[in-house]
């Protein structure tokens, strides 16, 4: 089973986790990884708040009441940290945000809260980067020979921070990297494949050669995408269209390898779970924060993971985050 | 051979709180007319019930045709050759009539069901019946009787040793029943036995051979139909002697109290054209045949049915109902016609049933006054004499009878001064009669109006002071109660066809 | 007439006389109270920790803004409907309570220039709002003869769109609105000193609103209107009731208490996004169920409806307590709700 | 007697004879027909490149899996019941399908050692699995009493328990399982080719399965009881009429087409997570209802679920055509479904 249960009688210090929402894929890697690390070092109590910040709160409390020591909050609404810190304070807890960044004020009005993460922007950076690279690469991408990259976008679930940034810098790189870009859908596929194939399926009806380029804000609605395009007899020779997404799952890397994705960007879940119980460590035996780390805060007292970005040329790094 | 096709012995069956049968013996002899008779409450329907499967008896035992038999479903009681028309209407009203006939033994051809010759042998069951219906038409579409005479149809067409009849006769009119004994008839020719439970003591006397007589739950007589006068048998019901079948008439008749004039429906297929007056003090028999729309009528006036045309004029005053809250305060009241579709909130209490229409004035500022509605509730309880253990019962525990004085006793407490009642006896047993009728006649000596439908003609020329005959639609004319005969009523019924 | 008189008075004398099965019966009408206890003595049983006045604290409260969501529907239910789009009016009063209730001081306020507003007005706006919206579903159902489950989810969709319009917008696009104002999120969180205890405000919200639910559905004509017009629509009608007033009025009252609740829930969170109130129907209406009442209508009590919002937070919250996995705590719980119901539903079942 | 006799044979006449309002009866009856149809007109209209044949079988094809979901659910629908877990059974089915036939070469498969399967044989093996779940509710409903929205919405959740654990395993956890096997996909995928035109694989196992649910619904004894006990319980019970057996039964038939499309859902997307099929229901269900069929039981057609299906098909697919902006298309989906199912049940609205 995924999670430790907690014997009352645990000798372990225990740690409050919370998983914005158990069933997002990516999120189950660094909860693997969470799993792993703070085997045999702390007492995880690890809940699933569903998407629902109320819940999250309540949640919370319920650690509170247990006793943990320290607090590992993957929050659902980043906005929503104060609460979780006025509760922090009250029971003098120790705070580590993770993945979901609160807003630099919250984490300013308490000296007892840290943020393990990625920068939400820096992943739609990457993704644009790579674009912009491959666009440059590949001249005969641009069907139409305009010297516009026509595209299609999938967006995840609306008012969803890394949703939100993702769509916005990866078009951004691309446009500040000098190339002309039109949209010619944008629609919410709510980060799900099913969803992801039905729209390709409508745009490719509706514009056929006309797309260029697939952005994805997640590799599921990439290869979403990638069914329908096959489905209706690209991604053949000559008939290729490009496509992009986000998180590096092992079901891309084999499409990546197979040439039917351009590339993804690696969120690099092992690193970002272990930096969380390193730090949760210290704080629940009492250490300084970072005592006998490698890991260093920014201004932001937040230790940033990188992204990094996975193509052809680099697979064998993502793999290597599978344990391959 | 067995002289009874049914024994059932020592038979118990109580629900919480009510003892609804103990020890209980029937005995049906072959090929004969079984009368069952009770007042509202007394077991009738609920001995049938365990008798068909529906409900299990906690003790006691059947023997049927000779052999012990434990009947845990309907589908045994079909298999054991029993079959049975239910006091409520029992059909799915989504579908036609020839799925209700063969509901649960399709007939089938193959894999499938065999839908040609389940329409023919409907046809051919319903002309040896002499029933003039379409059987591909949805059952919805039927009126009261017509389903009343499909559900027979449905029952005889098993082929059974034993039908059971709760009230077959409840919603008929007098030409269908006569039809109907001629199906009981033919049935007693072929060794068939017949249950029969009915209110309507005549049909009793006229169909049956024997009769067993319930009271409270309890085995009273079982004799031969020659053997009891129906005077007797009344007094064997209801536990004491009764003479009258109508209450003596004690009223007078005062002023105009409503005046009706050009009364038509928005529904043209509804009344057209009505216009009568109706006094304080009487009652205000409406006959007809079925389909005469004496029900669209009491709806119209009380603002159920859409009017496109006419005047209501009360104390001389025109005023008009476009719904029951506002003639509820313009001091109508109806009593409807199907009980439990329209009448009764069966998972709520009779507390909350008796007094639901008059909570306006249990109001205190804006709260409801508990203490008054209890005190209302034991009112209705007292004067309708209803059978309950308490006032949070819920009514659907309650015999139809039970169920009626409580709907009956919610209306008196809005004090109306015109009270509408359709088919208000309908499945009433005799004692219980009376006192609607005795209810009905304090009514009008207080001054107020009471218009009654009513199919059973004896009923009306009993109780009516002047009586209102529908047909088709249409108003026939008025007879005066004193002096009309049946063929009087129905050469008017007949007028407009 | 006077023997008939003693026969009948014997009969009610006779049946008023507690059955045999008196203890059962009883035992059967209070058994979801008994469910409770159950659960509550085996998480114990699990964990002694969980017997703590901190822990019942924080059921009570949690389950405050659940139970005034529950009470809106439970009416409807009760009047024979169903409301599926609670849940995204919650969202929208959360949503649109929050953005009039930033921080002065903030930088990212949705309306920039916007004064600081009496606490009041916003909630009441909302409440105004969602009001609204529920008495366009009362019309639906109650005038086009719209099956409630249908009306409710068109609903849904629609709110979820309108919220959605309402949140996303420049010059901060689909971020959460948060940084409220303290006077706000006081209200959720804060407690009223009475020296020896310490009473959140919001349980005292709650408390004050089942009182009140209470007093309309039991002493009131509406409420007992309610009652009819679930019980059997047609006698109602016929009885006199208003059924359309008495619908439009249970989906009004039930708007009126997702805006507050939905104020509340943004308050509680400290912020709100479009996804605010997701789901939360499901939950509604299965506490509803669990505690008594039935989707046929006429049936249920505002008792029933705050164990059953009860048993889930006990069961949400104990389980998380006790640490069961999350997935295992969806069989868990998804069998509780089976059980309770069909051990409820026994009661009805009628003996035969 | 004999004038007796007439009038009530004219009576009759009179019920059996088309009235005068012959032709609104006959719109009415067709009245979503009719809707889907304007919807399609008016999409048209706003891009008359919507009018191809590859839109056209875009949305047939999308359609497929909603159909065969939409069926299930609207046996249970007239049988009088509701169906909350199908989403949930489509992704157990799913999952369960998907992670044995991934492609031997992949090198991330669930089952790293296992074989090459027949593609029947997981196929099979799911729609098993799911007629079993399908049957614990339809015994739950039948036989425990509990209300079949209540008894599904426990299923929907234990079953997205169920799914998870399954799925949620290292090495891999909680990752999409992708890289199906072709011979798999390409049955959602592949077309057969009848030379001037090829026809999808999906549509022709969604008409195929339409045929035969309009056998055994129409023709069949099955058939007629789900039709009697949803229009009227008690009288189908009292007339032989084995309802538990019938409720089950309607339940499993269910639980194999959820089996089945899951199945074809996770071919058709590639991919599957314990996430598909989350809310698939409501869409089913909803479907239904602007079909015609009532939550009252007992009513229904399968050209009515069909065309259901259809008409949100053509909503979802057009809105995305015209490309309204997603917020948005809530609002109009939301609108669309009140309207259709507002003017539908104005046939059934008494007319007094
Ligand atoms: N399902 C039930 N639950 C509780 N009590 C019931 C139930 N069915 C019948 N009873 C009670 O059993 C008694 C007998 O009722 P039953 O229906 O058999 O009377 P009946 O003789 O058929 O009367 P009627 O002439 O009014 O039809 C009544 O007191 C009634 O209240
Ligand atoms: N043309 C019709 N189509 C469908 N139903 C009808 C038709 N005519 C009558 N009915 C139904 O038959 C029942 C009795 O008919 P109606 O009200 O016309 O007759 P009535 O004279 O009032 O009869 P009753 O003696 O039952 O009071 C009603 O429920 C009505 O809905
Ligand atoms: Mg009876
Ligand atoms: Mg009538």
């Amino acid at each position: 089973t995924p999670a430790t249960p907690a014997e009352s009688g645990s000798e372990l210090p225990g740690v409050g986790v919370t998983i914005y929402k158990f069933d997002d894929n990516f999120m189950s890697f660094v909860r693997g990884a969470i799993q792993r690390e703070a085997e045999g070092k702390l007492d995880l109590t690890l809940v699933d708040s569903a998407n629902d910040q109320a819940k999250q709160n309540e949640q919370v409390d319920g650690f509170i009441q247990k006793g943990v020591k320290v607090l590992a909050i993957n929050l659902v609404d980043p906005q929503a940290a104060s609460a979780i810190i006025e509760k922090a304070k009250v029971a003098d807890l120790p705070v580590v945000f993770y993945n979901k960044e609160p807003d630099q004020s919250a984490m300013d009005s308490y000296d007892k809260a840290w943020y393990v993460g990625t920068r939400s922007a820096e992943s739609g950076e990457i993704q644009g980067q790579m674009i912009l690279d491959a666009w440059n690469a590949n001249p005969d991408w641009d069907k139409n020979g305009d010297g516009v990259m026509q595209y299609v976008l999938l967006k995840g679930e609306p008012g969803h921070p890394d949703a939100e940034a993702r769509t916005k810098y990866a078009v951004e790189t691309v446009v500040n990297g000098g190339v002309q870009v039109e949209e010619l859908e944008l629609q919410t596929g709510m980060w799900d494949t099913a969803k992801g194939k039905d729209l390709m399926d409508t745009w490719i009806s509706k514009h056929g050669d006309a797309i260029e380029m697939v952005i994805a804000n997640n590799d599921a609605m990439a290869l979403g995408a990638l069914t329908s395009l096959e489905a209706a007899g690209y991604m053949v020779e000559g008939k290729f269209v490009p496509i992009v997404g986000v998180d590096a799952i092992p079901d891309a890397l084999a499409k990546i390898e197979e040439g039917k994705l351009v590339g993804s960007v690696l969120n690099d879940a092992g690193n970002q779970g272990k930096a969380v119980i390193d730090l949760a460590n210290n704080l629940a035996n009492g250490k300084d924060v970072l005592e006998g780390l490698d890991w260093t805060l920014d201004e932001a007292k937040a230790v940033r993971v990188p992204y990094k970005a996975i193509t052809l040329d680099n697979l064998d790094d993502a793999k290597a985050s599978y344990g391959q | 051979m067995e002289k009874y096709l049914l024994q059932m012995e020592h038979v118990d069956k109580s629900f919480p709180g009510v003892r609804a049968l103990s020890d209980v013996t029937l005995n049906v002899r072959y090929g004969s007319v079984h009368a069952l008779l009770g007042e509202n409450g007394a077991g009738k329907s609920t001995l049938m019930k365990c008798l068909f499967g529906i409900y299990h008896m906690d003790a006691g035992r059947v023997i049927f045709d000779g052999e012990e038999v434990q009947i845990k479903s309907s589908l045994d009681a079909l298999r054991q050759g029993i079959s049975m028309v239910h006091q409520e209407l029992n059909q799915v009203k989504t579908t036609r009539i020839v799925d209700n006939i063969w509901l649960g033994r399709f007939p089938r051809k193959g894999l499938f069901v065999d839908e040609k010759q389940m329409v023919e042998r409907t046809r051919e069951i319903f002309s040896d019946l002499g029933i003039d219906l379409d059987p591909k038409l949805k059952t919805e579409k039927l009126t009261v009787s017509q389903a009343q005479m499909v559900e027979i149809a449905k029952a005889v067409s098993y082929d059974s040793k034993l039908i059971v009849m709760d009230e077959p006769t409840s919603s008929l009119s007098q030409k269908e029943v006569d039809q109907l004994f001629v199906i009981i008839r033919r049935l007693q020719e072929k060794n068939v036995s017949v249950i029969y439970i009915s209110h309507k003591l005549d049909e009793i006397k006229e169909i049956a051979d024997e009769v067993t007589i319930l009271r409270d739950g309890e085995w009273i007589t079982t004799q031969g139909i020659d053997e009891l006068s129906t005077a007797e048998m009344i007094n064997l019901m209801v536990g004491r002697s009764l003479d009258n079948r109508f209450p003596e008439i004690t009223h007078t008749r005062g002023d105009v109290i409503m005046q009706v004039e050009g009364l038509t429906a928005q529904d043209p297929t509804s009344i057209k054209d009505v216009s009568f007056d109706l006094y304080r003090g009487e009652i205000l028999g409406v006959a007809g045949l079925v389909g005469a729309k004496r029900t669209d009528l009491l709806e119209c006036l009380f603002g159920e049915r859409t009017v496109k045309s006419g005047t209501i004029t009360m104390d001389g005053q025109v005023i008009e109902n476009h719904s029951p809250a506002e003639a509820i305060k313009h001091k109508f009241a109806l009593v409807t016609e199907e009980r439990r579709a329209t009448g009764i909130f069966g998972d709520l209490s009779i507390r909350f049933n008796a007094t639901i229409s008059n909570l306006g004035s249990y109001l205190q500022r804006f709260l409801l006054n508990d203490r008054a509605i209890t005190k209302s509730t034991a009112w209705v309880i007292d004067a309708m004499r209803v059978k309950t253990p308490t006032q949070r019962t819920k009514i659907k525990a309650l015999s139809g009878g039970n169920q009626q004085k409580v709907i009956i006793g919610r209306w008196l407490l809005t004090e109306p001064d015109i009270f509408l009642m359709d088919e208000p006896t309908r499945g009433i047993d005799v004692g219980a009669k009376y006192e609607i009728y005795q209810l009905m006649m304090n009514l009008a000596k207080d001054g107020k109006a009471v218009m009654m439908v009513s199919s059973e003609l004896p009923e009306i020329i009993g109780v009516a002071d002047r009586i209102l005959v529908m047909s088709n639609g249409r108003l026939a004319g008025i007879l005066d109660g004193e002096i009309a005969t049946q063929e009087e009523i129905l050469r008017l019924s007949a007028l407009y066809l | 007439m006077n023997l008939l008189r003693k026969l009948q008075r014997k009969q009610v004398e006779e049946i008023n006389r507690p059955g045999k099965r008196g203890i059962v019966q009883f035992l059967m009408d209070y058994v979801i109270y008994l469910v409770l206890f159950i659960l509550f003595i085996v998480i114990v049983a699990i964990n002694p920790a969980f017997l703590s006045w901190g822990n019942f604290g924080n059921i009570l409260q949690q389950s405050s803004t659940r139970i005034i969501f529950a009470l809106g529907v439970g009416g409807i239910i009760v009047a024979k409907g169903t409301d599926l789009s609670l849940g995204r009016q919650v969202g929208l009063a959360a949503v649109i309570s929050a953005s009039l209730l930033q921080n002065v001081g903030y930088t990212y306020r949705m309306y920039p220039n916007l004064p600081q507003l009496p606490v009041i007005l916003p909630i009441l706006l909302v409440m105004l709002v969602t009001m609204l919206v529920s008495m366009v579903n009362g019309f639906v159902v109650a005038k086009l003869k719209v099956d409630a489950f249908i009306a409710t989810l068109g609903m849904m969709i629609i709110a979820y769109g309108l919220t959605s319009i309402y949140f996303d917008r420049p010059p901060l696009g689909a971020s959460p609105i948060g940084s409220l104002d303290p006077r706000f999120t006081i209200l959720a969180t804060g407690r009223l000193n009475l020296g020896f205890i310490r009473i959140p405000y919001i349980i005292i919200i709650a408390a004050v609103t089942v009182v009140l639910l209470w007093i309309i559905w039991n002493k009131t004509r509406f409420g007992k209107n309610i009652f009819a017009v679930g019980g059997n629509l047609e006698a109602a009608r016929v009885s006199g009731v208003n059924v359309t007033r008495t619908l439009i009025t249970v989906f009004a009252l039930a708007g009126l208490l997702y805006g507050m609740g939905g104020a509340l829930e943004a308050a509680r969170v400290g912020s709100a996004t479009n996804n605010t109130g997701n789901g939360y129907e499901l939950d509604a209406i299965s506490a509803c169920i669990v505690g008594g009442l039935s989707f046929n209508g006429g049936i249920g009590s505002i008792s029933g409806i705050v164990t059953g919002v009860l048993i889930f937070q006990v069961i949400a919250y104990g389980l998380n307590f006790i640490s069961v996995t999350p997935y295992l705590q969806n069989v868990i719980k998804g069998l509780i709700i089976i059980i309770a119901v069909a051990i409820d539903s026994q009661k009805y079942a009628t003996k035969k």
